[in-house]
């Protein structure tokens, strides 16, 4: 079945990788302020400024060659964000990125199911780094859905392009579903009940960075 | 924003060039790893002690390297936990072929980060052991959280094994007596106002007058509960309590009592807490028996403290009452 | 307000016991007198060296009573001098037969209380030299006018005469070497924000964000000007000038530097600071050959800091190095 | 020519010298803040604190017996200023009614000469306490007008009452020449030309205590 419509998608490519991250660097840009704000709540508010340094250093990176493979861009955008992020976001994205183009081995370009092998591959790196779960008031709580969103639509034989933008939606019901949790992990786990009411810092950005994929890998 | 500093980005990197400046004969700062390690390496065969965490909480723990402590910090960036380069580049260089001590708070950030370096550090000949510093007990510490986070234990253990380092203790002896020293140590923290980190520019949070954070951590991000402001000795109350009740010394037992501030608490309050914190611990026949009262742990400017409270053995007072020297706490040579 | 205190008129007592509770070995607080003493009393003949001022300056003097340093140290109200009765007392406390040195900071409340005890001493069958502290160079040293502040340098000699006295100077030689460190000292200060007394409840002055005020002392007043904010280059630039240009060391000579933080000020602030006074002072020629970088002369809770030079003698050195063991300056032993 | 008044001038008991410090305390709790805050100005914003710290332990030591003659009442008061205020105030109030004491002699009651020389004694004092002269912007620009109106009122044959009445007058005038004033003494002396503006805070207490006197001293 997903066989019926393989043709219709298009696959990813070092370039669209590059684009992606490049994406994601302009979106937490954006999002800056609303970022930290949300980290300040229960946090101590830098979750914004973090992702920026780490995507600023993505994007002078990724200025010259990205590279010829899309694993070659995620390793370098993976290992960027370990050594220019810190924290937890350094140790949680850059998990997230290298597991991909650990996943993506030496293919030239990335079709869907490698995609979301590649993706699988990442969140379950998120789980053993953070020893996290669903429910815990974190990225993954945007993650985990998208990933299953992603994984059900290909096995509807949907598109790239579909499966991306389900990913994408299930990652931002995910953020949203975070308001009413408390968190368990990270920082804000200190505050305990304090947490609730608002949206997890790092299941939002998750939540844009899996938007950004959306509009740069799929199309 | 008032501060002294120059350009915000470079509030780490700044402070870090002062200190090693300010003390050339105990530590140097290596700029390209982002490292503090001590000028005159220790003796071979000497087990390397390494400690990291994010930056704003000096003199934690750049201010710790020195003879008689740590061989190497890694600061990471304000309230970011180092990354797992810094980890291993600190880690090598304290390594004399003893292997090399990690201590570490129990902050998800240095966890991971720590965790990493040890994955990358697999592939070298050293061996690493791991002390996780929890004593926090505002956080309640249920399964399946990130659990208690490490407060002014640190520094006990720092110092302690430290100590036990310097004199030729092997790794796993180090390794277990730092466990037992954060095994024996708890601490609760109060916050009576926000701090603004460099980048921010404005306080993370607001506290209005009249009201005070029980159970803040070291990152400026707010406590378990906002409550009606307290006068010192009630703030000594919570904190006994919240402390005692949790770690339950034996009746009598001699304790190390240290009081900490956030960073803008002038040391006359933190003298006037320690008053009303030692008048209740004797009333429980707690005996102090050692005392730090001072700005070790802190926050930036928050104004604030924290009580720790350490159940001594012989073993301990003595590694303690050893020789130090290092920028902040220096005794003994 | 938000203060770890209890009664706002119970500050500086509450202050003292606590600080008494935590070394007991090293000092203890006569409640009744109002002074602080050294638990163990010098040994018969030394000279005995006294101090005291306006409490709200923690640590100074009190904790700065121990061996090496002073002998007993009177604290009066918040900002406040003691009053002669507490002098008195003090003196007779600190003496041993060898005479005692007071060490008066050139604030005129604090000249005439020490004036007014050397009055009632008088009668007595004591011995007291003085050394009168004026290294503030914010104040311009007009004949007819109060003159000069002390600052930081109080506690260059209080450290390198008390180290004199331990190794049994007399008190002639002790009063020309504090006159000799003082005369070689220079300070000045900026504050970037007000302090809050206790009683008063709130701050002094207010300071827009976006201003500080330079040539500031140790009561929380104004300094000498209000200038936009300043980078910590910029800071350490107008210190290093008013200092240097005034004290006119030696080319190439040998200096000891204090940044002292005025409270508030996070001590990753005070190494920003120090690295960017080093630098200018290195140009200049002059060689930083010891360091003391922290909360030492403050101003309860202000933000800001100052900057003390002291041209060092081989003397000076020597007697700096030497041990000494106090609450919050200890080292050697 | 002053002879020719005298009759009409009561004379200066202990009593009334009690009645003349219980005023002064009053007074300056009175002014509490307006002298704190002239202090706040240029100095450590405690003038009016220190103060009443001082009066009030005078309150308390008078309730008892004053004492039988104006010596011992104003002895009491100048030890208990000296011992509970501190500071400069402590020194130069302490220094100002101590001198008086000291003048008064064994006298029960001191006539209008005698209460003259007193004052006069304890402005001396203030000038050696504080190495301070007319122009300082300190109490002495109140005090030493004060005085001379005082014993111009005298050798003019003027009653008690009138004297202390153009002594608390001058006070006052000279409590405000302060205002333009740069102050040379004192904390406030490191603020150079920042202290042009207000008037000085001992001077505005000097004036206030010299009131009191015109108020409780003559009638
Ligand atoms: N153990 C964990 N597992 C998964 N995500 C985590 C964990 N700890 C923290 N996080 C995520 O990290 C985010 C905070 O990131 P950031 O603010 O950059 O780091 P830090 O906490 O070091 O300041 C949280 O909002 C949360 O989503
Ligand atoms: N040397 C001096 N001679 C006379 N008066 C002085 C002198 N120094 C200070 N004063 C007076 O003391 C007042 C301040 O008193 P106060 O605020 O109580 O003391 P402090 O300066 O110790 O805080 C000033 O307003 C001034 O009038
Ligand atoms: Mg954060
Ligand atoms: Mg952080
Ligand atoms: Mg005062
Ligand atoms: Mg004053």
């Amino acid at each position: 079945m997903a066989e019926a419509t393989i043709n219709e998608s298009p696959t990813v490519s070092a370039r669209k990788v590059a684009d992606w991250v490049l994406e994601c660097a302009r979106v937490i840009d954006e999002n800056l302020e609303h970022l930290n704000e949300l980290d300040s709540t229960c946090g101590d508010a830098d979750h914004g400024s973090n992702l920026r340094r780490g995507f600023a250093g993505v994007r002078t990176l990724l200025g010259s060659e990205p590279g010829d493979k899309p694993a070659t861009v995620l390793k370098k955008v993976g290992t960027t964000l370990v050594s220019q992020v810190g924290g937890s976001s350094g140790a949680l994205y850059g998990t997230f990125f290298l597991r991909m183009a650990l996943a993506s081995g030496q293919d030239k370009e990335l079709d869907r199911a490698a995609l979301g092998e590649a993706l699988q591959a990442a969140a379950r790196g998120i789980t053993e780094r953070g020893q996290v779960q669903v429910g815990d008031k974190t990225l993954y709580d945007s993650l985990a859905p998208a990933v299953e969103a992603y994984s059900n639509a290909q096995s509807e034989g949907r598109s790239l392009t579909d499966s991306l933008q389900s990913a994408a939606k299930a990652a931002e019901e995910g953020r949203d579903s975070t308001v009413n949790m408390t968190a368990r992990k990270g920082r804000a786990s200190y505050l305990g009940g304090r947490t609730v009411g608002h949206a997890d810092a790092g299941a939002t950005s998750m939540a844009l960075i899996l938007r950004a994929a959306a509009e740069t890998l799929g199309p | 924003m008032q501060k002294i500093i120059n350009d915000p980005a470079d509030v780490v990197t700044d402070y870090l060039h002062g200190l090693a400046a300010a003390h050339p004969d105990i530590l140097r700062f290596d700029a390209e790893q982002r490292i503090v390690v001590r000028t005159h390496p220790a003796k071979p065969g000497k087990v390397g002690i390494v400690a990291g965490g994010g930056s704003g909480c000096e003199p934690l723990h750049n201010g710790f390297v020195g003879r008689g402590m740590l061989d190497a910090a890694c600061p990471g960036e304000i309230f970011t936990s180092p990354n797992p380069d810094q980890i291993v580049a600190a880690t090598k260089a304290a390594d004399s072929g003893a292997g090399v001590l990690h201590i570490i708070k129990n902050f998800s950030g240095e966890v991971m980060n720590f965790g990493m370096a040890a994955e990358l550090l697999a592939f070298e000949d050293l061996t690493i052991e791991t002390v996780l510093i929890n004593d926090d007990v505002a956080v309640k510490d249920v399964p399946g959280t990130a659990g208690r986070r490490g407060l002014g234990a640190t520094i006990l253990v720092e110092k302690i094994v430290g100590a036990a380092a310097e004199r030729g203790d092997r790794l796993d002896a180090l390794t277990s007596l730092g466990r037992r020293v954060n095994a024996r140590a708890r601490s609760f923290g109060v916050g009576l106002s926000s701090c603004t980190p460099p980048l921010r520019g404005r306080p993370i949070f607001e506290l209005p007058d009249g009201t005070i954070e029980l159970g803040i951590g070291i990152s400026g991000e707010p406590g378990r509960e906002r409550v009606p402001m307290l006068t010192a000795r009630e703030i000594a109350a919570v904190m006994v309590e919240e402390v005692i009740s949790d770690l339950q010394p034996a009746g009598g037992a001699n304790i190390l009592v240290l009081i900490n501030g956030m960073g803008a608490t002038p040391l006359s309050e933190l003298y006037v807490l320690y008053g009303e914190v030692e008048a209740l611990l004797r009333e429980r026949s707690f005996r102090p028996a050692r005392r730090l009262i001072g700005n070790y742990l802190t926050s930036l400017d928050q104004a604030g403290a924290a009580l720790t409270v350490l159940e001594l053995d012989e073993e301990m007072t003595k590694l303690w009452d050893a020789p130090v020297s290092t920028p902040s706490i220096r005794w003994g040579e």
